[in-house]
């Protein structure tokens, strides 16, 4: 059997990798739409995914792809969706901005910042009422804890005590804006006051590490029935969304960026990277084939679906 | 088909639809601010939560914004929420989730999710509400591709449409509900007639008189003064108004209203906004799309004046539309401007006479 | 010189009375607007406004007819403005929701829950910006603090560093709702998090020690230019919207409204009562009877002051 | 009067306009999310936080609702601030603050006070912006009275509106840009014309091209598509369309429409928006209260689809309109349905072929 390291390992590559590819499509213009990359935050979604059931619901932001691959969702439905094509899992709707894969229990990735995280309390609501023993969890960055829905999310699934995991990928940027302009609160410390508990972690690179720590939470969660926050510091690589490097632009330093690299698994460990690429490549360039073949919606998509 | 009519105010079939909707489907909640306190969002809810339980039927925070989002992720994980908002000014605070996630989940997923939900909207009217507590949103609401806004004018339409939504629709519906008519009392056929076409249709128009005079197209409680003003027309003058009550704000009968303007030529749309982007405006664009040319008079809007709502009720009398000047459009239009017929300045009808806030 | 107590007394014996008119008047339907009175809270409003001078900012809810008149506007027209008249600070058009007097520097109330909470943010940013040396005031109940802007305005106050006071009158009440059904977390405490400094009173009937924390807190703000949280427990003795007691309904215990009342000063000294009141009645009937003096304002007026 | 024309972009427009605010008012700040980066609100404000300082053009958090009421306040208290959304679906997180409390701020309270700032929020079209990246609510704003709601179409719409804003309007006027606008060049009377009207009167209607054969009322960037397709059919078909750049979505010039459409007999309406409840609605209101026998010919309303915006290019190019529609149903309006006019399918216009997202 393969170890945990190498199957988180695998997992987290293979999304860099599928990041890697759409950097390389993107210029043909034939992934009409925004793309946010989360290539230096993949280990968050693995670490958190790995110990989530498919019936446990997830909800993120349109930075999503990690979390869609690591959901479990299908890489050829996610390439055919940014191709804009109907065998995409939003039959092209949806875009870069909007995956999502219910059989997965990934529940939607909403393009206004926030705007998921009490869907997550919601569908908590429910799994309680229910009786459904589904953990339920919200993802977002720290921007969108600066919105009062943030607040409002925190303190109801607290007060009617619900399985929430709030999962803040703390990579320090809103767009280009740094988080001593926006924030006066630290995230994990803040979410105390609500009456949860609330956990940190600065090696977000480190699913190993994120993976142990979920583990643990998702169980307390799943006992207890409680909500809990974690908080995780990691690194947004690529500019905010597009698929440049903005290291020349002053607002953040390359040396944080060099920093991070360092340390960072799918770079440094050349073995594994090696062991895994090939088999990885081809799944890619599979999923690449079928968006490239597969069909455009029919016009009349147009009109289904609203109702 | 029997014939037995009952008579039950509006309020009781607010509250019979909310009773049924816990008794017969489990996966209901009402969540709201005040659900289960001893005034039960003014007598529609009351008493739920002790025959339901505190698990259906429940309080919650003030925050709109994340509360809706809450409903939203509750029916996607199989719950049927129903909201409800005390005032429909307070809805401007879910505006992101009713517009930006409620109504687009389903399409913008590719099909693939639903979010079945009510939010009930109550809007006011009389006794200094004020700017802030007589607002009235439903083209706001209406203008947005995926949400189903309705505007229940009586006893069956809530019972009809909020029944449906329920046990049948399965995407998020908007209601916004008259605080003046809760204490009417209505002829209701809904439990005796089992084959109304509106229990399987319900979000749609209701022709509810016919006329050759004059189409008179209402929402809301507009309907309910459009049926005394008509009644009183017929009864003084033989002035004929057919009146349609517009009900699915969003999805209302054009070919309803098109065909009733065609006959008679002339068109009045009485709603409880204002009227820039409002209902008669909507209804006009249908109007001028098919055949202009069907109009053999302007048309006249009657609705909130353009200001904010004052509080004081000498300029609160202004700003809503009084039935004196409805009857007076009429009359002119009908008769045109130099008609004879005598009109004496008539009072305001009982419900704002005698109605005593705070509410 | 009148002593302190003695003034305070003067002041929150006053709103009292006057609020007690209105529940004279009430029946008659000369007042034809909803009424949210601040009976059992009045010594909040004195003990905050006796530190603040005209050119401080202050900012309430719908329940506002204390804040009105400890921040000193004019009861002439505050009887007017409830009686619809244009002699009224609002023309007639506020009505009791929405009294305000920019003279005084009482610049809102808003019958939206928590949406003047920010106002008052924005206008201690103007003053840094414009170096007006004012404090602001933000005056909100236990449930407004529910609302995502009261988060976003604490974040803001705190990130810009903003000279901004905000009071929670905290009744333990929002309508007939009781507060552990709405809250995870403890105002006071909560506040903390923002990086700000917070502090509680649990004597909302004491007028001495308000105001000596509110003296110690303003002078702080305006030395330092730092927003903060001052949290007060108080009691709501009537109903929450009319003039009616509500004790009979079992949403709330009367035996706390007991205890309550054996420590009201406005109920305890009937020596200071029997001092002001005739004063007091004479200065009311003066204001009631220009009430009842004035015009409605023209029909004209609908059309004035939108833009 | 000088006739010295300069060619500058919308971009430019916008930039000088903050920069003249700044520079002549002191009251003026800047507060918006990204103003102060290296994109600059995509060139509007770039490099002006350097020029100004940090004091006066700042980021602020992602909050809305709070940054909404910050405005507000602060506008209370002296200054002139000018807010942004890059997109216009985020303002409905503001939705409260600008109905219920800007809008109303100076009505509620009898007159004492004013709230003078400006939102600035850009809507986009085109390269998969998807469901809530490409709303346009002026519509929803401007149903509200208390607001004034402009969309400016060209580099002088915007210095005569922006300008007129900061320096002398003293209340919430809420500009919805359009993003595809943005690298248009524009002939500019504004510095050398110092006389024109709309300087002193900023928020009304342009009649922007005379015409005898159709009536174009149009918004935003529809009216550069308004004349390109007018230029076309002129030149081909000696077919001769007026266009009315309605600008001000509240204060539009009532007069110049009717007076257009009583000319013309004919009516088409292009609105970035959705039609139902929208541009068309309120226009076709107008004429049909005023009287609708001035139209010789169905109104044409040409908007978004019904429908979510899809991110897939293929169903959003059915999703907006093109100018073929635009050119086809213009000549049907005027030569009738059998006109025989060759028409050839012909492409979108320039900028949204060459538009490459993300933006
Ligand atoms: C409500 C809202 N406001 C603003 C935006 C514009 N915007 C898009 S992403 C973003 C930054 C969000 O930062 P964060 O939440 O930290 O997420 P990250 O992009 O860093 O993953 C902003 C401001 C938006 N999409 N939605
Ligand atoms: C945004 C909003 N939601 C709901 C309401 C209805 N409402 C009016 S007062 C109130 C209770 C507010 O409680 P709190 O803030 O504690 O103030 P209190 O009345 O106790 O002084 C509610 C829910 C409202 N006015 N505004
Ligand atoms: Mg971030
Ligand atoms: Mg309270």
């Amino acid at each position: 059997m393969i170890s945990l390291y190498k199957n988180l390992f695998y997992q987290s590559l293979r999304i860099r990798m599928v990041e890697e590819k759409i950097i390389e499509i993107y210029p043909s213009d034939k992934i009409q739409s925004p793309v946010h990359l989360s290539i230096g935050q993949e280990a968050v979604a693995v670490g958190i995914c790995n110990n989530l059931l498919k019936t446990d619901l997830l909800y993120s932001s349109y930075r999503s792809h990690a979390y869609y691959l690591a959901k479990g969702a299908n890489l050829n439905k996610m390439f055919a969706e940014l191709y804009g094509k109907v065998t995409g899992c939003g039959k092209g709707k949806a875009g870069s901005m909007h995956l999502a894969e219910k059989s997965v229990g990934f529940m939607g990735s909403s393009a206004v910042v926030a705007s998921t995280i009490s869907h997550a309390v919601g569908s908590a609501l429910a799994s309680k009422r229910l009786n459904k023993n589904q953990v339920c969890v919200a993802t977002f960055g720290d921007g969108a804890s600066e919105e009062g829905s943030y607040h409002e999310s925190l303190n109801f699934a607290s007060v009617f005590k619900l399985p929430v995991l709030f999962v803040c990928e703390n990579n320090g940027l809103a767009i280009h804006s740094t988080i001593d302009q926006r924030h006066s609160y630290k995230i994990h410390e803040h979410a105390k006051s609500y009456n949860l508990k609330s956990t940190y972690i600065e090696e977000g690179y480190d699913f190993m590490k994120i993976n142990s720590l979920i583990s643990e939470t998702i169980n307390e969660i799943k006992l207890t029935g409680l909500p809990q926050v974690v908080e995780i510091k990691t690194y947004r690589y690529k500019e905010h969304v597009g698929i440049g490097d903005d290291h020349h632009v002053p607002y953040r330093s390359s040396k944080d960026f060099d920093n991070w690299k360092s340390v960072d698994p799918l770079i440094q460990d050349k073995t594994l990277i090696n062991e895994f690429s090939e088999k990885i490549n081809a799944e890619i360039e599979a999923a690449v084939n079928f968006a490239e073949q597969s069909e455009f919606p029919a016009d009349s998509e147009l009109f289904t679906d609203i109702y | 088909m029997s014939d037995t009519k009952t008579v039950i105010s509006y309020r009781e079939a607010l509250y019979q639809s909310m009773n049924t909707a816990l008794s017969e489907s489990p996966e209901v909640v009402i969540m709201g601010q005040g659900v289960d306190d001893h005034k039960g969002t003014f007598g529609s809810t009351s008493n739920l939560a002790e025959k339901y339980g505190k698990e259906r039927v429940f309080d919650i925070p003030l925050s709109e914004e994340g509360n809706t989002g809450i409903a939203i992720g509750a029916a996607l994980n199989g719950l049927y929420p129903i909201q409800t908002h005390i005032r429909n000014d307070f809805s401007l605070l879910a505006m992101n989730q009713i517009v930006n996630t409620a109504a687009k989940y389903k399409y913008m997923y590719g099909g693939h999710f639903e979010v079945p939900f009510l939010i009930r909207m109550i809007i006011g009217r009389s006794w200094g509400q004020g700017a802030q507590h007589s607002q009235s949103f439903q083209s706001l609401f209406a203008h947005i591709p995926g949400l189903v806004v309705i505007m229940p004018s009586s006893a069956d339409t809530v019972l009809e449409s909020y029944n449906y939504a329920v046990q049948k629709y399965k995407g998020p519906v908007i209601s916004i509900e008259h605080r003046l008519l809760y204490d009417y009392n209505f002829n209701s056929n809904y439990n005796s007639n089992s084959n109304s076409q509106f229990k399987e249709n319900p979000f749609t128009s209701r022709l509810i008189r016919e006329g050759s005079d004059i189409t008179i197209v209402a929402t809301s409680i507009m309907v309910i003064e459009a049926q005394r003003v008509s009644d009183y027309l017929f009864r003084e003058f033989k002035i004929d108004c057919e009146i349609i009550d517009l009900h699915a704000i969003s999805h209302f009968n054009k070919e309803m209203i098109l065909k009733s303007v065609k006959k008679t030529g002339k068109l009045i749309v009485a709603d409880t906004s204002w009227r820039a982007y409002g209902v008669c405006a909507e209804i006009s664009r249908i109007v001028c799309e098919t055949d202009p040319s069907m109009l053999k008079a302007p048309v006249v809007s009657l609705g909130m004046q353009p200001t904010p709502c004052p509080t004081t009720k000498k300029l609160e009398d202004l700003f809503y539309t009084d039935d004196y000047t409805f009857t007076k459009k009429i009359i002119e239009l009908v008769k045109g401007k130099n008609h004879n017929i005598p009109m004496t300045e008539r009072s305001m009808n009982e419900a704002y006479k005698n109605f005593k806030g705070p509410f």
